[in-house]
Parts: C-alpha cells; structure tokens; sequence
C-alpha cells in the first residue's frame, strides 16, 4: 500500500487545477501588462482571479496581491507593517514561539535593524491565549503576527478574538492561514484579520504561488521592486497559469471544507487512538482545536528520522518537524514551545491525511507506525534505559485520550 | 543525490550486528538524548586480543544507525589495536558517503568503539596511550547542550 | 494573419516545456525537503536541474539560485552586494540609465537608504562605453550592475569587458540576462561575470521561475526569509515544476542560439529595411549591436498605444516601450537615454520577432505598420504640423540604414 | 475588465468626425507633443449660434482618439452655449468609462471644444464670462513638463 499523509509538506496538483491551468502556458500566454488582445486576455482572467480570491476571503479585489507563495506574503506583511511602523517610531512585534520560519526568520531579520520581537508562549495544548497577546501590546507595537493552524502540530488558534483585540488596540494584525484556509472558514472581514497569507501548493494548487491580503489603507511595501505589477507592489511578470491553478484550487477547497471536514474527523480520532495504544506515547497539541487533517505524536525512545524512512519502505510518506527544517539536526522548534524536552522532542512524527484518506490507509498507517516503533526500540540503548528504570520515562506508559 | 547512498541505505535497513553481548569484554556508549542519538557497543575480545565479536544498540537516525553497522562490520575479527585505528573518515568512505551534517554519526560510531576499548582495557588493566582516546565531542552538532 | 511578434514581453510555453513540467504537478508532487522517497525524488530532480543549469552557465551548482522570476533574480543580486558593501563602508554602486525598472527601481530603494547611485549614458546608439564604467568605479563603489542586452531595443552590453575591468578594480559585476540568455552566448566564467539574472518565461518557458547565479564567494542576501530552501538563501517550498520548465526551455534555448540567430538575422535585417521606408522614422538602437529578434522603430507625429491598437485589429501583436510599463503615460525611459526626445519617444514601435517567424510574417508586419501610420498621420494635427513647416521634424525623410 | 470598454474601441476605430474645416468658425487645439496628445476641434456655427458641423483631428492614444470622437458627436447640432457645458464627465460617461490614467483625455476633449468656441467668441467680439474658460490644465498628467 501506498498512502501519502504529509499533505501539510505539499499536496499533489489536482486533475482539475491542472487542466484550468494548461491554457495558459500554451494559449493565452500574453503578458498581462500587454495591450494587445492576447495580453488583456490574460489581464482579464488575472483580475478575474483576483476576484474570485477576493470574494473566497472576504476582500476587495484591490486588496489581494498574487505573490510566489507563502515565505514571499509572510516576508511582505511583516516587513509592511515594519516599515510603516518604523515611520512612526513604532518598533515593536509581538508574534508567537511556535510561528513558520518564514515569520520567524523575517523578524529575526528586523531584531538586527533594531525592531523588539515579543513570542508569546503557546501552552502545552498549542493553544495562545488571546489575553497574552493583548497584555503584550505596547504603545509601539506596529504588528501582531500569528498563525491561524500549526504547521506541525495542526492546533487553531483564536484568531478572530486576537483580531478584535488588536482593532480594539488600533494595532494591525497578520495571520499566516497557509495550514488554515482550506479546513477552517475564513473571512478576513468577520475575523477581523487586516493581513493574511495563503500558499497554493497546500491545497492542491501549484507551488510557487501564493497570496497575501492585506486590508485597505496599510500601506504595502515591496519586497520585490521593479515593474508595475500588482499595483506597483510586486514586481514581476505575473505568473498567470499559476495564479489561476491557485483559484481553481481554493474554490475547490473552500467549497469542500465540511464536507472535508466531515470525512476527515472520524480518521482523525481513528488515527488517534490506533497510536495512543503504543506505549510511552502521546499526542502533540490540543485534541480537538486542531485542524481534522493533522495528528502529530511523539514516541519515546525512537528517533524521528528513522522513524519514517522505515515507514517510508512501507509506503507510508510522513515526517518528522516540518519538511523546512528536516536538513537540520535540531529537534523542532514547535515542539519545545509546547514543552516537550529535546528527548522527545527527537521521537516525533507527523501524519497529515489527504481529504481522500480512507479508513483501511489510516489502520494500515496504525500497523506500519507500531511495528517500526517496536523494531526500534528492539536495539535503542535510551529505550533499554527507559524501561530498566536508568533514565526516567516523560511519558505515562498509557494515556487516555478524552 | 538521494538524501543516503545505497550503501547507508542498506546498512539502515538491514542492520549488521545489531544486538547485546551479555558477557561482553568492552562496552562503550556515546551521544545522549538530548542530542537524538546514543551508540553502545559491545565487544567480545579473545586472548589474541582479537575481536571474536561485536554488536551495537543504536538511538539514531539513519546514517547513525547504519554508522553503527558499519564500524561493527569493518572491526569484526580485527585485533584491537587495529579497531583502534578505526576512523570516522573510515566509516564514511565504507558507506560511501555520508551528508554533510551527517558526518557527526560516522564520528560517534568512532568514539563509541574507542569507548568499548577503553572500557575493554580499564577492565584489564591493559596499559594505553592516553592520546588515543580524546575527549569525547561535546555536543555542537545538534546545537542544543 | 496572426503574428505574435511581442517576444521580449513573454513567450509561449513552448509544448516540450509543458510535457516536461507535468509530472511534477501530478506524480513527482513531493516536498523536496522531504525525506521520503516522493520527496527526495522531488530533490534529486531539483539538483538536476541545478546542475544542468550550471552547466549551461558555465558556473556551478552551488553558484545558482532558482527563484520567482527575473525581477527576483536583480533584486536578490543587488540587495547581496549592496549588504555586504555597506558593511565595508561601500556605498556607491554604478548601473546604466536604460536599465530594467526591476534594477532601477531596486537601486532607487538604495539610494534612500543612503547609497549613491551612478547611472552611465547609454549613448546614442544604446550601447555602453566600458570606459565610462572604469572611469566612474570608486574605492567605495560596491556593484557595478549592467543588463546584457536592453529589452526595448535589443542592443548588447560589452559584458565580458566591463566584467574585465570590474575584476581589475576588484568590483563585484552583476549583469541582468534576462533578454540576452537565449540570443548570445554567455559563460560567467569566461566572460567575468559574477552575478546573473534570468527569468524563463522570456525563452518559451513558464512564468514565475527565474535563476540568479552568484559567484562562490559573494556572500548572498535573503530576499525572502523563512526556510532552509536554496542553501538558506531563498526560502519557499520549490517550485519544481517551473524549475523543470526553465530548465529544458533553457537547455533548448542556448542549444539554438546559432540557428536561431542564422534564421533570424536576414528576417531583422528585411524589417529593418521595409519600415525605413517608411517617412521619418528612425531605427532605435545601434543596427549590429543588437540581438537578431528585437526591432525598434520611432515615428514621427503618431503616438505608440493607438498605433499597436490598430495592428492588433489586424492581428500583429507588438508593443511600445516595454509591458511592465505599459500602463503608465511616461515615454520610455530607454528612449529618453538614448536620447530621444519625448515628442518622438512617444510615437515607437518594438517588435520582437518569435524563432519561428517568416519572411511572409514579416512582410505582413511591414504592409501593417505602414498602413496604420499613414492612416493615423492623416488626423495627427502633430504631423499636420511637421509636414507644413510649423514644426521642426525630428528624423530626417529618409535615412539609409547600413 | 479589458483596456478600454466596447464604446470607446468603437470610437477609436471607427472615429466620428474626423477631418478639417476649411471655413472654421472656431478652431481650438490643447496639448502638445511633449506629452503625448494634442487635440483640435474645428466648428462650424450658424447665425443661431448652432454647431452645424464639427470635426476633429488628434495625435494621441486610443482614449484621446475616442474622446475627440465622443466629444464632437455630443455637441453636433447642439446650440453653442450647450457645447460650452460639455463636462469631461459626460464625455467619459458616453463612453462607458475611461481607466483612471486616461481621464486627462476627456478633460483635453473638453478644453479642446472650450478653446474652439472661445476662439469663435473672439472672432466674432462676442463678450463672455471668463470663468466658462478655465486655464488650461498644465502637463502635470505626464509627468514631463
Ligand atoms: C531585462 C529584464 N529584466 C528583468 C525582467 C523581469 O523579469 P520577470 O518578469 O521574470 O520578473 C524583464 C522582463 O520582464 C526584463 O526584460
Ligand atoms: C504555516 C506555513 N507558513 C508558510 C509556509 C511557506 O509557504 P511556501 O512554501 O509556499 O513559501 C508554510 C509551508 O511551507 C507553512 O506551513
């Protein structure tokens, strides 16, 4: 058998977004700045996206960017509302332990040009607590940046309560939706979000395209300078099959996500409660707010690279952290804000189903992850340690899971 | 280009042994938890100062496990003067190749049979060169201490 | 008839690129960050690609960045230099006047940052004089950036001397490629090169993918921050299909440089030939200096946007000044450089012929443009004016182009 | 969506009016080359003061060559005091819209029109209110100057 559970990694394109793209390599492919009729076609079916966009988030057309993807609206929001803080002696962030690289990495970024970061704490269920964020706000905070869904760990977090306490703190707030937008409803306007990313290869779009909104009247920076694309924004030949493949697709899955939802829920608990049964083990992040695709648990004793190259022998594609960081030898970042100490930490997997996961694949993931779990243990010197009582256990040997 | 060669591949998948030697001569054990990986090896040692056996338990990834594996196989039936001179460039090349921010298994598969040696020699007050066995690598790699 | 004849605005996907890039949407869909099978599949093919593209580049591997597209490409390779010169205390980078709005615009946001800019004259005839690069290097001068060819009016840059005399005085030399790539010959090696951008969609592959190649050595700046894609120098989930799309348009592209240049350059030369027949007009841009697919015309007493709205009615699509500006009401500013004045910059044609273009094609543009001209002056007050005398022209009636 | 709605590709290829009058009673001409767009309106008006025939001619975009052509259909026939009401508005307004950048087109249409009619006025010494003939718009639209 063959399942591929890492949908929060990438998903595969999907029959339908790939033939709505393929006219436009072939076809209508003019430039959209062009003016003549190849070129307005192309310019034409370009704004229609954008409205299409607009309308799925609860936007304005004028307030959706096309960008290459999710890192690219990430960097574009915050470095943003940086930029226009900065202006107003404004340099503070407040953003969370547990966000993407590409937010944490660009405000590193800004800690070097003098900006103060503030990471609230993300609890061991995974969960932020709206009142930290509000107790955090500072008469110099230009931005709250938080994601809507974990990435690793799949945990929602309250974001249109944060939303509404930085409207009510006059303080614009970014969410990075990308682990979000197709198993939670968003609508930017309801939600009280002033920015938003997305990235289309998450939801059975292209990768290389993504789309930041951003709220009228924030003033957007360039990332990327040059033409006048995207209002002057972004600057860049539009990659218009992109864009498109990236529409079709979130109509798709806006469209789908109770259904989805519906489908995916019972897995979830089946999946759940298939790996809570091998022992000294436990799951990462609050069970119920998290989105239906993720389960994420860790083992004691094993180490996560092992873990899924043998299941990836068994054709059972998952991973261990997030597919960003799997080059590097640190154990998740994600993993040590919710508490976890680096031991197990290190014994970590994350299974992210795909909206067509069956019962039989998520039993067979069961069987796969408890056999190589045993198999490793066999000849682990830290699990021998564990269970002759030389090293403690972190974990109860069972836990329940309400 | 694949993240492992077959070499490191086939020592992952199919372990070569792997295992307790309850009576052993020498035992060592290197790396920590904390850090993702732990290799223990046991030596069973004859009077010739030969290696009649060795095994290795391994916590790891999977070039740590096929390291292990391995620098079992190139010092079986070695005296142990020569599975002293065993190094990690060794193990490397024998598995041909290892990624970059991997070579530090290749290096704990070095130590953890310098360690079992030592152990081997410490029981038997076997005299030896101090500078043959460093220090143990602090924990750099994995960032973490 | 239809003619594309706007190929210096983008390309068609041509359908060996389409083929190519399929299998990476549907089958080979992993994250290459992904330590499972379909991930490092996904890998392999990516570092494939790197190297091939290296290859063709005379450069290495590790020397080559992929990114979002061109503008990306000229950002990323600016930026770099720019941080590490100020580091050093050098401020000063050195650029042309007609360059691509993608450095300009970028060397613009420097400048507020306190850099200074020095932008050569381009001359008359479009071409700069290395002289003047050597002459303006300073001790504090930290990039010299020089696009190859121009993409309005086609002329090539003396890019192996400038890089020459920039290795000389030890200056970092970054040359966007962008219009070049797939008409000269180009080796960083051989020709001093230390930085490059290109971008696919400019030789028949797909836009949104682009790469910047950088000397080992140079340090490289984030553009996007986030992951530990692209060396940690670009974040951003691979976009492998447009990757594999630039890939075998470029290895297709440079394989044909000669034939296409032997095929194109008679048809250049009957372009060039037919519409100087037409009355005050001129040729822009040194007539051998020039890539074999770009012409570049001014008329005198018309004005450019009615005049290719007029030659789509009659399907030859072509444009005036470059796409990425086309919405604004500015003459060309590469027209300004080489010194035309604006009443004349506002009346230019640029057509940039397809590698499968034909003498039939070409003689339909030449019967087509002709038409549109003599119609439009037959209600211009503006060559009401010149004909009787209470303007002075420009261009001279009749000018024999050698 | 497209560049230019269907009126004023429509006007821009098949233009209205299109032409000199030998005889004008009134000629006006705004703009100029520097800029991209000049504009001429020629009137020919009755004892009635009635615009018995209008013609244009322009150097300029597709949006200029459409405006003229609008401008001078909404003022054939009309008295002369009705042209002098002609707004930019209207005239965009008959076209089913203009793209932001392309307004200063209508706003020429009309100066063009005003010209031609106060260069009547001044022909013929009948007084007017200053105030219908605003100055001219300066180049600000392009940016040259
Ligand atoms: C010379 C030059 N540089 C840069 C670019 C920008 O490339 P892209 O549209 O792929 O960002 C272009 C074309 O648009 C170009 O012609
Ligand atoms: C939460 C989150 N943010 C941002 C990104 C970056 O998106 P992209 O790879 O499209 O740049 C990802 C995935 O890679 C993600 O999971």
């Amino acid at each position: 058998m063959f399942v591929y559970a890492d949908n929060a990694a990438t998903t595969a394109v999907s029959k339908k977004v790939v033939d709505a793209m393929l006219p436009y390599f072939t076809e209508v492919y003019g430039n959209p700045s062009s003016l003549y009729s190849v070129g307005q076609k192309a310019k034409e079916v370009l704004e229609e996206s954008r409205e299409k966009v607009a309308a799925i988030l609860g936007a304005k057309p004028r307030e959706i960017y096309f960008t290459s993807g999710g890192s690219e609206a990430d960097n574009q929001a915050i470095m943003s509302a940086a930029k226009a803080g900065a202006k107003k002696g404004k340099k503070h962030i407040i953003s969370s332990k547990f966000e993407h690289h590409a937010v944490l990495h660009t405000l590193q970024a800004l800690e070097k040009e003098g900006f103060e970061i503030t990471l609230v704490d993300v609890h061991e269920n995974g969960v932020i607590d709206p009142k930290e964020i509000e107790d955090a706000i500072r008469e110099d905070t230009a931005l709250v940046t938080i994601m809507y869904a974990n990435n690793e760990i799949g945990t929602i977090q309250p974001i249109a309560e944060i939303g509404r306490i930085c409207r009510e703190k006059k303080v614009w707030f970014h969410t990075d939706a990308v682990q979000a937008i197709s198993h939670v409803h968003i609508n930017v306007e309801e939600q009280n979000i002033d920015m938003l990313s997305i990235s289309a290869h998450k939801f059975h779009g292209p990768k290389g395209v993504g789309v930041l909104y951003v709220k009228g009247g924030i003033p957007v920076s360039n990332v990327i300078y040059g033409g006048a694309q995207e209002r002057g924004k972004r600057a860049g030949t539009e990659n218009l099959a992109g864009i498109v493949g990236l529409t079709v697709a979130l109509e798709d899955a806006v469209a789908n996500i109770d259904a989805n939802n519906e489908h995916l829920a019972p897995l979830q608990e089946r999946l759940i409660q298939g790996l809570s049964q091998i022992p000294y083990s436990e799951l990462n992040g609050d069970r119920h707010a998290r989105v239906t695709s993720n389960v994420n648990f860790c083992f004691e004793g094993i180490e996560g690279e092992s873990l899924l190259l043998l299941l990836d022998d068994k054709g059972v594609a998952v991973s261990s952290g997030s597919a960003c960081t799997s080059g590097s030898l640190d154990p998740s970042h994600v993993l040590l804000a919710i508490g976890r100490p680096h031991e197990v930490a290190h014994g970590s997997l994350r299974i992210s189903l795909g909206e067509d996961a069956t019962e039989e694949q998520v039993d067979y993931i069961i069987k796969s992850v408890a056999e190589v779990i045993e198999y490793l243990r066999s000849f682990s010197p830290f699990w021998g340690d564990l269970i002759s009582g030389k090293r403690n256990h972190v974990f109860a040997e069972h836990k329940e899971i309400a | 280009m694949a993240l492992y060669s077959e070499k490191v591949m086939d020592h992952f998948r199919n372990p070569r042994n792997v295992g307790v030697i309850e009576d052993a001569d020498g035992v060592g054990e290197v790396g920590n938890p904390v850090c993702g990986d732990i290799m223990k090896i046991y030596l069973k040692i004859n009077d010739q100062q030969i290696i009649d056996d060795v095994k290795f338990e391994t916590f790891g990834c999977g070039s740590a496990i096929a390291s292990s594996s391995m620098a079992t196989e190139l010092i079986m039936g070695k005296p142990v003067s020569e599975a002293l001179q065993l190094t990690n460039k060794a193990v490397t090349e024998a598995l041909d190749g290892l990624p970059p921010h991997k070579l530090h298994c290749s290096v704990l598969a070095e130590e953890a049979i310098k360690s079992a040696v030592k152990d081997y020699y410490d029981k038997n007050d076997i005299e030896y060169d101090p500078a043959d066995f460093p220090e143990e690598h602090d924990c750099e790699a994995c960032h973490v201490n």
